[in-house]
């Protein structure tokens, strides 16, 4: 083997440490959907390194399910939930809410 | 030697202990889903570093010799599978977070006390 | 055409059935899925059943799409049916199909369009413990052990319309997810310093190199995913949380069978990859599974005798049980293997039927708490009431149950190993016994003091909801006669020598190395091509030692419980000192152990860190290049 | 376990596992190593077989028992997920509202669509010849769908996307991948045996089995996806239920 690095490794190495930039970013990005959007840029960043690594195959279904499915997935949840709660701040007019609910502060009265 | 050295091998054993901290420290289910995803981003990036074999081509022998020397495709059929894996269980849990709102109306793995002792 | 052919048809039939299922459900009414589903499961038992009489002339083996190697060097993946093997997929089509049969007009009526989905999901479940209990591919592996696990999650939450706790399952799956994939990447190490995926391939090549980091790391993080599932502690955390919120069919299959596939994969990876030269030594194996087992043993105990919850209180006894089994396995000889594979078979009998009465009472009064049932069930002690003793008494290692037998070979295998193991075998199955033989006492017969109902901050298990909203109704003959059965079942495997002797040879058969690499084709080099044939021991049946200390933990279990009903109201001044002793253990041990489980993701999820730190640092201290 | 306790015991068994990860790292071979034995083995059989695609042929072929379970996993979370997402008698459904959309983003819709059903379809086909197969092209076609989502409204989505036929259609996918092995068994071979002719290298019909089950793969996979997204569609715009708090309350009384 030669001392002289391919420009493929150099690439490589790039996006290798972008994966891992991304990803450390991804964890730490506590709310979940603009967690939903490092993620698909983590999908992305895959998807270069799999390039990079000679496997178009993994890198092709990478950008399928890393970048568009799951991130799709985790913001439809997220937009359920939040209507959930917007309704459940609405409903406490009616009915008090539950005693660990994240709406209910117990601002009703009983019902 | 290389430029790499274990680098690439080391890469995938950070995301996947990022993962965990994500998974240890998580206030919202969601984004503990999120990083179960990116903890298992290691396992990709471990096999498909493993599999690589320097100036090796892609494995698709459509349009070049049957000689040319190719990177391991096994451990890249391998990741494909695990790609699907990862899809699949990401949507049953966010399925199971749903339903997990809908019952206890808080998705905050720290407020959720009901199974203990 | 011969039985090893047919090796991959116990994973094709049940998916096909589940696919049949699933497209069926929109046709047919309820009666018809069921027995569709119904008909499917015998079906797999009937073709397992057919494969275990084939497998008493020798393992076999199936290269799937006919990928048989050629000198030794292959791209195919192997099935590889011994009798351990093929034994516990036969354990686990009996089982699903009792699951199956239990669960006839079970829920409420699903929703037309989703009739079939929850045989097809327990089909597909069936599926992948089939295939997991006979890959010989450790990727292969990887692949059914999350198929079951997939599954396992949904079914888990599958009653959505019951308030419960949900958590149980989203905890499930993020822990068993996040260690299957810690098991891959252990994999990847693997195939990335052998160049093998096959288990016996891998296990050939790591003689070319020394047992270094990189071994001892590869083979905990494999360990980590299977003992994860085995609800190994201090990676148990999840299993009563599951157990809790699972409906009562589901249960069965978790704790009857899932759990214990996690301990046949520890030893199966053991065996094939592990045990030869560059592996792990026989004695670190063997010193860090013992004691990760006896403390398993232990703890599940405990925490098994403080659960009012019964379905929680039956998962913590399932936690004590495999690390019975651990400590079966990790003698790693032959007898162990047997015991253990003989107590495996007789406790998912048992535990499955103490499940399935759970669910009896669940259906007719809405509760599984063990306070609030208090002398609640008395109409049914004569029917799930005997049947519930009797659970109680086999789980305690009552002679002539198969759990009696398989504890007593264990515990002898054990004792030749280290003279104290008996004792943590009789003392754990007397306390999870005692556990059971409480609840039945209390809750059928309202024996002993009316306990107080809202004693201690822990998960309760009233306010339930039944699991059929039609209360009146009597209780559905399926929900007994499959427990009767099914402890029956238990019972005759105690009782006819068949078994012991099939298994006895299997036990030698798994152990040996040497067998397992020349039935795929790789004899070892400078040996002969064929195993050399071990002389078959004569299986040891029923000893006087095994039935002594199956009757000392049964009377221990009835001394305990009946301490725990009666002890309360004792007079004198010794009774109030030993009370207050209790009252102090329980004080300072016990309350800090049972805070530890606090269901939480977070805490899950540092625990699988640790245990994994532990394993890392006891295996490589143990084990010198 | 109090918060700070339970994240100074990770850094501690983390600083362990980091410590002797590493150590193991310095004993694997050296990154792009030249010994594949497994991957070149591969490669020849790939060869043999006369597929242009090793992947596919290793997924498809070599191993395609592993594929087999993967699709099974893929069948029984979409079944799992369909069944946790299932509208239970405590929701009440609501009808969306139309938005309104611009017409520059529905052309741009109109046009992409079918551009990228093409696209599916074309990496489908191809998947024993390039990059791609069942997996990729399935993900593609369902993602491209969804631009129907994006440029019209989730009425017309509905209409193009027949879930019940769908949700069959992944049944009877994930049904003829075992079929298929199944053939093998019939024709007195082994289960999942390659045993259609091997056809001509690099042609659509070359690679036996393997241009077959790679369409299986592909229809389930793209209808799993579709049928999957559309629950959590549904979830999203129309199960408005009670609020959490209230059913909670309504279900201890």
């Amino acid at each position: 083997m030669t001392g002289v690095a391919t420009l493929n490794e150099v690439l490589a190495l790039l996006a290798l440490l972008l994966v891992a930039a991304v990803g450390t970013v991804a964890v730490l990005t506590r709310d979940p959907s603009r967690q939903a959007v490092v993620l698909a840029v983590l999908g992305l960043g895959l998807a270069l390194l799999f390039t990079v690594l000679q496997a178009p195959d993994v890198a092709l279904s990478q950008l399928g399910v890393g970048t568009a499915v799951t991130p799709l997935l985790i913001m439809l949840t997220v937009r359920r939930i939040r209507s959930k709660e917007h309704q459940a701040r609405q409903g406490e007019r009616d009915e008090r809410g539950g005693p660990d609910g994240t709406g209910a502060n117990g601002r009703g009265g009983g019902s | 030697m290389n430029l790499l050295g274990p680098l690439p091998y080391l890469v995938a054993g950070w995301l996947l202990l990022v993962g965990v901290y994500g998974l240890v420290t998580s206030r919202n289910l969601i984004h503990a889903v999120g990083c179960l995803a990116v903890a298992q981003s290691s396992t990709y990036v471990l096999l498909l570093t493993v599999g690589f074999r320097r100036g090796g081509t892609a494995p698709v022998y459509s349009d070049t010799s049957p000689r040319s020397v190719v990177v391991d495709p096994v451990v890249q059929a391998l990741a494909l599978t695990d790609v699907v894996v990862g899809a699949t269980v990401t949507a049953l849990l966010l399925a199971l977070v749903i339903q997990l709102h809908n019952r206890h109306s808080t998705i905050d793995p720290d407020r959720l006390n009901a199974l203990r002792g | 055409m011969t039985a090893a052919q047919l090796l991959p048809l116990a994973v094709a039939v049940p998916l096909l059935g589940a696919v049949t299922l699933a497209l069926a459900g929109r046709l047919l009414p309820r009666l018809g899925c069921d027995i569709l589903a119904t008909a499917w499961a015998s079906a797999d038992v009937v073709l397992l059943a057919g494969l275990w009489h084939c497998s008493s002339r020798g393992t076999q083996v199936n290269w799937v799409g006919a990928w048989k190697p050629t000198g030794g060097e292959g791209v195919g993946i192997v099935l590889v049916g011994d009798r351990i093997g093929i034994g516990l997929a036969l354990l686990i089509t009996v089982l699903i199909l009792a699951a199956l049969l239990y669960a006839w007009r079970f829920f409420e009526e699903p929703p037309a369009g989703h009739r079939g989905t929850f045989p097809a999901l327990i089909l597909l479940f069936e599926a992948g413990m089939c295939g997991f209990a006979l890959t010989g591919d450790l990727f292969n592996a990887f692949v059914f052990f999350e198929l079951m696990g997939a599954v396992a999650y949904a079914l888990t939450g599958y009653h959505v319309e019951d308030p419960r706790p949900l958590q149980g399952a989203l905890t499930f799956g993020v822990i068993n997810s996040l260690a299957a994939y810690c098991s891959l990447m252990g994999i990847a190490l693997l195939y990335a310093r052998t160049g093998e995926l096959g288990m016996a391939q891998i296990g050939r090549h790591l003689a070319g190199h020394s047992a270094d980091a990189l071994i001892v790391v590869a083979f905990v993080l494999v360990l980590t995913g299977l003992l994860v599932k085995g609800a190994m502690a201090p990676f148990h955390f999840w299993l009563p949380d599951a157990h809790a919120v699972a409906p009562t069919p589901v249960c069965m299959l978790l704790s009857g069978v899932m759990v214990e596939l996690g301990v046949y994969g520890a030893a199966r990876v053991y065996w094939t990859l592990f045990s030869g030269p560059g592996g792990i030594p026989a004695h670190a194996m063997r010193d860090v599974l013992t004691s990760t087992g006896v403390v398993t043993a232990l703890l599940g105990a405990v925490m098994c005798w403080q659960q009012r919850h019964i379905k929680r209180m039956l998962a913590f006894s399932t936690i004590s049980h495999v690390g019975l089994f651990l400590v079966g396995i990790s003698l790693l000889s032959p007898q162990g293997v047997t015991g253990t594979a003989l107590y495996v078979a007789g406790h998912a009998g048992v535990k499955a039927a103490l499940f399935a009465l759970t669910g009896v009472l669940l259906d007719q009064h809405g509760s599984v708490d063990e306070h609030s049932l208090y002398g609640r069930a008395r109409e049914l002690r004569r029917s799930a009431g005997i049947m519930f003793v009797l659970g109680a008494l086999a789980l305690a290692g009552l002679p002539p149950f198969g759990t009696g037998l398989g504890k007593a070979l264990t515990e002898h295998a054990a004792g030749e190993f280290l003279g104290w193991l008996p004792a943590v075998f009789v003392l754990t199955s007397a306390i999870t016994g005692a556990t059971v033989l409480r609840t039945a006492a209390r809750v059928f017969t309202g024996a002993g003091g009316r306990p107080d109902a809202t004693a201690g901050a822990q998960t309760r298990g009233d306010h339930e909801e039944p699991e059929v909203r039609d209360p009146g109704r009597p209780v559905p003959a399926p929900m007994l006669v499959v427990p009767a059965l099914l402890l029956a079942g238990s019972l005759v495997l105690g009782l006819l020598p068949g078994p012991v002797t099939a298994l006895t040879r299997a036990g030698q058969l798994f152990t040996s190395r040497a067998a397992y690499l020349a039935a795929v084709g790789l004899a070892p080099t400078n040996q002969p091509a064929m195993p050399v044939v071990t002389p078959v021991a004569p299986p040891v049946v029923w000893t006087g030692e095994g039935i002594a200390l199956g009757l000392l933990s049964t009377i221990l279990a009835a001394a305990l419980a009946a301490t725990a009903l009666w002890g309360p109201a004792l007079q004198g001044a010794a009774a109030h000192r030993l009370r207050g002793l209790a009252a102090a253990v329980t004080q300072r041990l016990v309350a800090p152990l049972r805070s530890l489980h606090s269901g939480r993701l977070g805490d899950n999820a540092v625990w699988l860190a640790t245990g994994v730190a532990v394993l890392l640092v006891a295996f490589s201290t143990l084990v010198q290049p | 376990m109090s918060r700070t306790a339970r994240i100074r015991l990770f850094w501690g068994a983390a600083a362990v596992i980091a410590a002797l990860y590493t150590m193991a790292c310095l004993r694997l071979p050296h990154f792009g190593t030249a010994v594949h034995p497994y991957g070149d083995r591969a490669v020849a059989a790939t060869l043999r077989q006369r597929t242009a695609n090793t992947i596919s042929s290793i997924n498809f072929d070599q191993r395609a028992f592993d594929t087999l379970g993967e699709e099974s996993i893929l069948f029984g979370a979409v079944l799992g997920a369909t069944a946790l997402l299932r509208r239970t008698s405590h929701d009440h459904n609501t009808r969306p509202r139309p938005v309104r959309v611009l017409p520059s983003t529905r052309l741009f819709g109109a046009l992409l669509l079918p551009v990228a059903l093409l696209t599916g379809i074309y990496i489908v086909a191809h998947g024993q010849l390039s990059p791609g197969g069942g997996f990729q092209g399935g993900v593609v076609l369902a993602t491209a769908l969804h631009l129907a989502y994006v440029a019209a409204d989730y009425r017309a989505l509905q209409r193009i996307r027949p879930r019940e036929l769908l949700d069959q259609a992944d049944a009877v996918a994930a049904g003829a991948f075992t079929v298929l092995g199944l053939a093998g068994l019939v024709a007195g071979v082994a289960y999942l045996q390659n045993v259609l002719p091997l056809g001509t290298f690099n042609t659509l019909s070359s690679g036996g089995l393997v241009p077959v089950i790679n369409a299986a793969v592909g229809i389930e996979v793209a209808s799993g996806v579709i049928v999957v997204l559309a629950y959590f569609l549904d979830q999203t715009l129309f199960a408005t239920g009670p609020a959490g708090g209230a059913f909670r309350k309504k279900a201890e009384r």
